[in-house]
């Protein structure tokens, strides 16, 4: 199965049954498999007019106690900030996905991990987070789907799985298991019309009072470090007796794999750890790994944005090197192999 | 006695933050008794837009949801794609429908999404302290063109009801005024008006209501209905622009 | 036969409704509410015509009428 | 098994398919595989390559830099690259073509006049299983059967007809490349 | 003077001549004093119909050779995203101000400095930076708004002022320079029409060659560079024998200031760090700091942003705390001494 | 012998990167020599937008803006805020004129900004590969609408000329075809009257040329060219829909 | 000189341009000098407080949270702000809106009834003046001769037939404060 | 007296100006050129009425046309 499709379908057997979206390279593949397939499931596909009104009929949906998703990339996902920040504000569960491409501007649709920062530390306004998944394999992607409707219900707050175009195009075997019931909690808040429910429902991000908003970014702040110490997700390799760790997520991940295996044929005590989770972030591993190795090399597709996480993690206790490549340029495993011999050369000497 | 005179069930008793003799409070009033009449409160869902009437979310007793600045539309379509059965209105103002949301207004009513949309329009950005809108007049002064709106730099005032009704996916468009009892007691026909249309699946619907900002015009509130007679109305006919029977 | 009230708390002392009264019987009030405002008022009720045009005016809804018997 | 395969061509030579072939027949023989395909920015005539690695154990990265096959069906590809191969590695040419010649000599190289050979067989579209045939043949990645079933899977209903020629391109490749291995083994 | 006035001060002063923008409480009062003002200076300001449209007619007179700026709170600066990303890419110079409010979502128009992260990583897509001012004082204000329209020319980039509400409304006594002469350097590239300039000029953020983008990137990256290393501003107050560093940008930094002041009347040894650029970030006054004194308290309006960057900067060489106030309330002097005397007692036991 | 054809001064002696048949060339070519014929080519700045079109910033030999999707308007208003004697124009598609840029596309009408859009109308998405534009006839299958584009889901195609001809602001509507010899010509017309609106500061101009994206409806030129005659034109009727004599 | 005055009423006392008077004031003496208005968040009768700074040395923070000076013109005001001001200072409190009394023991109160002796001059909108008039008398954080320039500059041009009559509050103010002090001297 | 010549590198063989001409004389030719398209060609030139319809037509401008005394 292909990535692109392993998204739509992921989302389906999540019981997601409503998209809305807009196409843009690399990610138009994945509204073109739920064009399909929704309808097939009885499910809603529409085209929204832009990103800006997707996301807006994302959170139409979303209060409607659907569901939901939408994907698009670098420009679409930039024009959905107001909106994430409302979404996250006025505590709603929603999945969107990120496929990444090449930027800043209009860029190009290579793949690229330059929207981290975005995604992470939260493109919006206000003090907020969204949950981050950084799956890196087909059958991953089709995992994740469901994980991150998840976490989304089960906190309500947006979710976004964040890809790129290598994964989106991948193909690998996966292996469905149909046989997952989906338990999709219950909805008390939603506004589905005051007969459906008790009370009367409001979905609100305003709070004129500034005591009243304290108290909402209060529960916030709580909501987060409960997800901080429960959800976050990371993977090592051959980490145990490292002496360089190798960081990286999503695509370059599974390059990064193949470097340690490569290294230690070499004889070099390489490596590997692999967030799943972006937000929240395994600043545990990191510290604990500093410990015990001489060095950090963060390979990414960016400018070095993970790297100030793992700096964070890492606390000074060791070194931490960047390597990147940009504009849509994927790292060569021999490359980084050999930026990993340069670093563990000169190990524990400081930036 | 019998009482001729009662608070609507769809509006909850709370008083009213809006200023003297803002007519948002009038507006609020006539959805809720239409909602009422036509016995779809427990299943109507309303969308608050950003402005003076972002507190419609707290006045309605209905399911009602705070959109962003501009976004109700959408958000309304979100709600009926999934809920295909239930009502759904959006109560906006003229900087949150015709300004900003004008690209997500247009494209609900091209898709003739079977939603309500009430519009309040005050020639003015009333919640912000007094901006110009899409609808101030020629030659009005607000805060941001305080030597009085010129075609030069600002263009001309938008007529929303003009623009949309040629609209096909467009049930029904009337534009309405709210500055004295005559005028609004059309203006509730109006809306129950738009209501059925939603009801009976024709399409999207729209009822402009003209509505003063005194505060905002520094005038008093009478001062402000003599505007609307003078300046508002002559710019903004009253009267059905659309109704199922074809452009009118 | 018809009798209207105001709930004063709630009146903006807007004058819409003075306007608005066929009969012009309301008046606003020299007393000021708690938000500060002067409140609107009646005082030959007996020329009410219960009509609701006051009622229909009024943002705030502040203005009940009853009209019938009196029972 | 390990077999990392690069095919490189430019748009509408079919380097795509052959590797998606390619990765459906593993996937039936429940191999390990990973398919990802990479384009020029150029809406027609652009680059079109793909990776395929196909194994036994868990594939650590997807993305090739150093196949141990390179398939390349025009010149720029056999330029940009021939130095990425593997030593001891395989270079299909489709020297129909591609008329430079590979430099390498740590390496295993197959030219096959593989146009040529499907216009003989009786359609220029077949070209792709020719090679294709002469790969199977030379690496044993998978068995001819698996790709053979993986035809009805990809090709459009309107081509099913398509299939039998298919298989004989096939086996045409897979002859070719029987001749060339003997050869390797006697110079050897 | 005000400070929302001089923000429209110090940029007709800077020789801004138009200004694109939307109201958005708490801004308004800069657009209401442009308005009026730009009118007698023969500048033109023009309202536009969204925050959207505001910053793409901001991009339109950049490519036409203007200096020319905006201004929004955190709705509107979020809608401006994908265009800031945009203007990154294409190195268009411009100016933006951001009066914080309370978010996230509609929030409240309490003063925040929750837009710290949106800022300074890139709240927009792709791997780019703009440079961030943050005045304390409306004299500040007036200077920073010159600087902020030099630095964005002379790099070719945007450049943001961050400020809240009770800088825009505060009075404080100015003097202004009105000798100074303002120098708008040349601008070869901007697209006013082929007969004016030697070529043709295209500007562009499109590069479908990936190595062609990379090159970009580089470039983008280098002239980061050199910002950090020739850019980065900070103030500091009382640090030399200081035991324990507060670090505060804008409001808040006056606040601390008083802290300081309070602190060192109570025998404790308290100084204060300022930022003033916060991107580029002053790492290395961090760096420094962290080997002189026992630990470092940040304290923000938000969950903890700068709070990262302090992490960074100190390298685990001393402990950073964080005190927060949310949601539009300003942190009491009173409270935060209170704070700085429970962690000077923890001191260097670790977060 | 005497050449009757040149490639005009305005337009960049490079190849252009689109489909066999697709008729971007055309319009381009068109805008070029109108720009000679009026002698602008210096003071001329042109915007391109993103789409297949995005080319265009390379194509023409005039300074050229890459704007990001839907926003061309607003960025030659810009533009021409700053230098008012300068000429611009946008090039833009169906999505990215009548989607995501409906909203910068409508207020700039309203301004009457002097700038003239050339609006290239193929009834799909065609950068990104044939998803279903604004302009997607009932009916078309595409990418995104797999069994067809629906009035129930996807509302009514945009009628951009009819909804924007009405406009105050708007100087000159026109709506050709590139289909043929004899419609180019009366193309060619209108860019040239659309451009004179703008260099004698009447106000907002635009031009709607109906165009084929043969690649994405998976037909062959010529079949695409059949296509737009049977079901494109008849839908979008071709002419004047607005000249400062009045509404048409 | 450091006086950290906090002036707080509900929207439309006018304490705000009592405080813009008094940083006008203090500029033209060339002193150091903050302004900080906040107001609540409803449209009309929501609070409506500032902050002024008036000092001789550079002001760390303009944010006032305990006040050397509190003027309050309503009971809520004077709940809300009256623990928050330093040992030692002032409350001044306007009787005419306030019944509340004040509970604190440990700094200086002075209660006018301000808007009757605004009546008495003639007009009840220089009530803040009256309080004016009191709070410089009390503390000489600038002159009175500023604050009466700075008038001019303050009031719109329609109002500035209303410039004698405050100069009188003012008067009238300082006269009652001079009262009080002599009190408080005496029980001191 | 006109002649019709093709800048062969451009053509795409997309057959625009095959309908475009009235005097039908445009064909495709059966060679193909470095972007592997079929290129139109005219083999009738003296057909040709210099008309210049095709150049209209052509989205990639390959053709010219040449009219009047051959000097
Ligand atoms: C994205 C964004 N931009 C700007 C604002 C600020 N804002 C709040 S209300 C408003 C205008 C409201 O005017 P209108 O819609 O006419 O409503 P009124 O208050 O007049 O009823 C604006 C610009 C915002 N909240 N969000
Ligand atoms: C914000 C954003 N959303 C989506 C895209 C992807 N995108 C690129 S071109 C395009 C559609 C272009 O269609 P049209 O305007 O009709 O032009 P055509 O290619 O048909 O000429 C889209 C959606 C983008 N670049 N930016
Ligand atoms: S500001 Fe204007 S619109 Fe808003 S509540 Fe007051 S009168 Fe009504
Ligand atoms: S009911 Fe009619 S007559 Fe009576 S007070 Fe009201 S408006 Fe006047
Ligand atoms: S209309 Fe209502 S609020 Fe206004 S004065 Fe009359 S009673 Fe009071
Ligand atoms: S995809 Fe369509 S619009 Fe784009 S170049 Fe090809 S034919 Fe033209
Ligand atoms: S110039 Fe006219 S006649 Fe000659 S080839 Fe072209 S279209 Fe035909
Ligand atoms: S129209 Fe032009 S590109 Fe098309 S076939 Fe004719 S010459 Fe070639
Ligand atoms: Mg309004
Ligand atoms: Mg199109």
């Amino acid at each position: 199965m292909k990535g692109n499709d392993a998204i739509g379908e992921g989302a389906i057997l999540a019981g997601c049954r409503h998209f809305f979206g807009y196409p843009i390279t690399p990610q138009s593949e994945v509204t073109h498999y739920l064009a399909k397939r929704l309808p097939e499931v009885g499910g809603l596909f529409m085209q929204a007019e832009s990103e800006l009104a997707s996301i807006n009929l994302v959170f139409g949906a979303a209060c409607a106690g659907a569901r939901v998703m939408t994907a698009s990339s670098g420009p679409g996902i930039s024009l959905m900030q107001e909106e994430l920040s409302f979404l996250a504000g006025s505590e709603l569960p929603c999945v969107l996905v990120n496929i990444m491409r090449g930027g800043p501007g209009l860029g190009n649709i290579g793949p690229s991990q330059a929207d981290y920062f975005q995604a992470t530390k939260g493109g919006g306004h206000g003090d907020y987070h969204i949950i981050v998944l950084a799956p890196n394999s087909v059958q991953e992607i089709l995992d994740i789907m469901k994980k991150a409707f998840d976490l989304s219900d089960m906190y309500r707050m947006p979710a976004m799985v964040l890809a790129d175009g290598i994964m989106g195009q991948m193909m690998e075997p996966v292996v469905i298991d149909e046989e997952k019931s989906i338990e999709i909690p219950p909805r008390p808040w939603a506004t589905i019309g005051r007969d459906y429910h008790e009370d009367r429902n409001e979905i609100n991000s305003l709070f004129v009072i500034l005591e009243e908003m304290e108290e909402v970014n209060l529960r916030l702040l709580h909501k987060y470090e409960e997800i901080r110490a429960k959800e976050t997700l990371c993977e090592d390799y051959m980490l145990d007796d490292a002496e360089v760790a190798l960081v990286a997520f999503g695509t370059v991940s599974r390059i990064c794999r193949a470097v340690v295996d490569k290294a230690r044929e070499q004889g070099i005590r390489a490596g590997l750890i692999r967030p799943i989770t972006l937000w929240p972030f395994p600043y545990d591993v990191i510290s604990r790994t500093a410990k015990s190795v001489q060095c950090f090399l963060v390979v990414e597709m960016n400018m070095g944005q993970m790297f100030e996480d793992i700096e964070i993690g890492a606390k000074g206790r060791a070194p931490v090197y960047h390597y990147g490549r940009l504009g849509g340029m994927v790292p060569l495993a021999k490359d980084i192999l050999e930026e990993l011999k340069r670093v563990s050369e000169r190990g524990g000497t400081g930036r | 006695m019998r009482k001729i005179t009662a608070r609507p069930y769809s509006l909850r008793d709370v008083p009213f933050h809006y200023c003297p003799g803002c007519m948002h409070g009038i507006a609020h009033r006539l959805v809720a008794e239409v909602i009422d009449e036509l016995g779809v409160s427990g299943r109507t869902i309303g969308i608050s837009s950003v402005g003076c009437s972002v507190f419609a979310k707290h006045y309605f007793n209905v399911d009602m949801i705070q959109a962003a600045h501009g976004r109700a539309p959408s958000i309304a379509t979100g709600v009926k794609r999934v809920l295909p059965d239930r009502v759904l209105f959006t109560y906006q103002g003229d900087g949150d429908l015709a300004a900003i949301g004008i690209g997500d207004f247009i494209h609900t009513a091209y898709r003739g999404e079977k939603i309500t949309t009430i519009f309040v329009n005050n020639a003015v950005y009333g919640m912000t302290g007094g901006q110009m809108a899409p609808t101030t007049l020629i030659g009005q002064v607000t805060k941001t063109t305080p030597f009085g709106r010129s075609v030069e730099i600002n263009g001309n005032p938008i007529r929303v009801c003009e623009l949309i009704a040629p609209v096909e996916g467009v049930a029904y468009v009337e534009r309405v005024s709210l500055h004295n009892p005559k005028e609004i007691i059309k203006a509730k026909k109006a809306i129950k008006k738009a209501f059925e249309m939603q009801l009976n699946g024709i399409g999207f619907s729209l009822v402009e209501a003209l509505s003063a900002c005194p505060t905002n015009l520094g005038l008093s509130p009478l001062e402000a209905v003599k505007w609307m007679e003078e300046k508002m109305i002559p710019f903004y006919p009253l009267g059905v622009y659309k109704s199922p029977a074809g452009v009118v | 036969m018809a009798r209207v009230t105001f709930r004063e708390d709630r009146c903006k002392g807007c004058q819409l409704c003075t306007t608005a009264c066929p009969k012009k019987i309301i008046f606003m009030a020299s007393s000021i509410n708690e938000m500060g405002y002067h409140v609107a008022t009646v005082t030959e009720q007996e020329k009410c015509t219960g009509c609701g045009l006051c009622v229909i005016m009024c943002p705030d809804m502040v203005i009940e009428v009853e009209r019938g018997r009196e029972n | 098994m390990h077999e990392e395969i690069y095919i490189a061509g430019i748009g509408g030579q079919g380097a795509l398919s052959m590797g998606q072939l390619l990765a459906l027949a593993a996937t039936s023989e429940n191999k390990k595989v990973s398919y990802v395909p990479s384009y020029g920015p150029e809406k027609r005539g652009g680059f079109a390559n793909c990776g395929v690695t196909i194994s036994d154990r868990t594939i650590s990265s997807p993305i090739i830099s150093e196949p141990s096959v390179l398939v390349v069906m025009n010149n720029l590809s056999l330029k940009n690259h021939e130095d990425s191969v593997i030593p001891g590695g395989i270079i299909i040419v489709n020297s129909s073509m591609v008329d430079l010649g590979v430099k390498r000599s740590d390496v295993h190289v197959i030219s096959i006049q593989a146009s040529e050979e499907a216009e003989h067989l009786g359609d220029v579209r077949v070209t792709n299983s020719v090679i294709l045939g002469a790969l199977l043949e030379l690496t044993g990645v998978v068995s001819v059967s698996a790709v053979e079933k993986s035809f009805e899977q990809i090709l459009p209903k309107r081509n099913l007809d398509m299939i039998p020629i298919n298989y004989k391109a096939l086996e045409k490749g897979a002859e070719l490349a029987r001749v060339l291995k003997k050869e390797w083994s006697n110079l050897s």
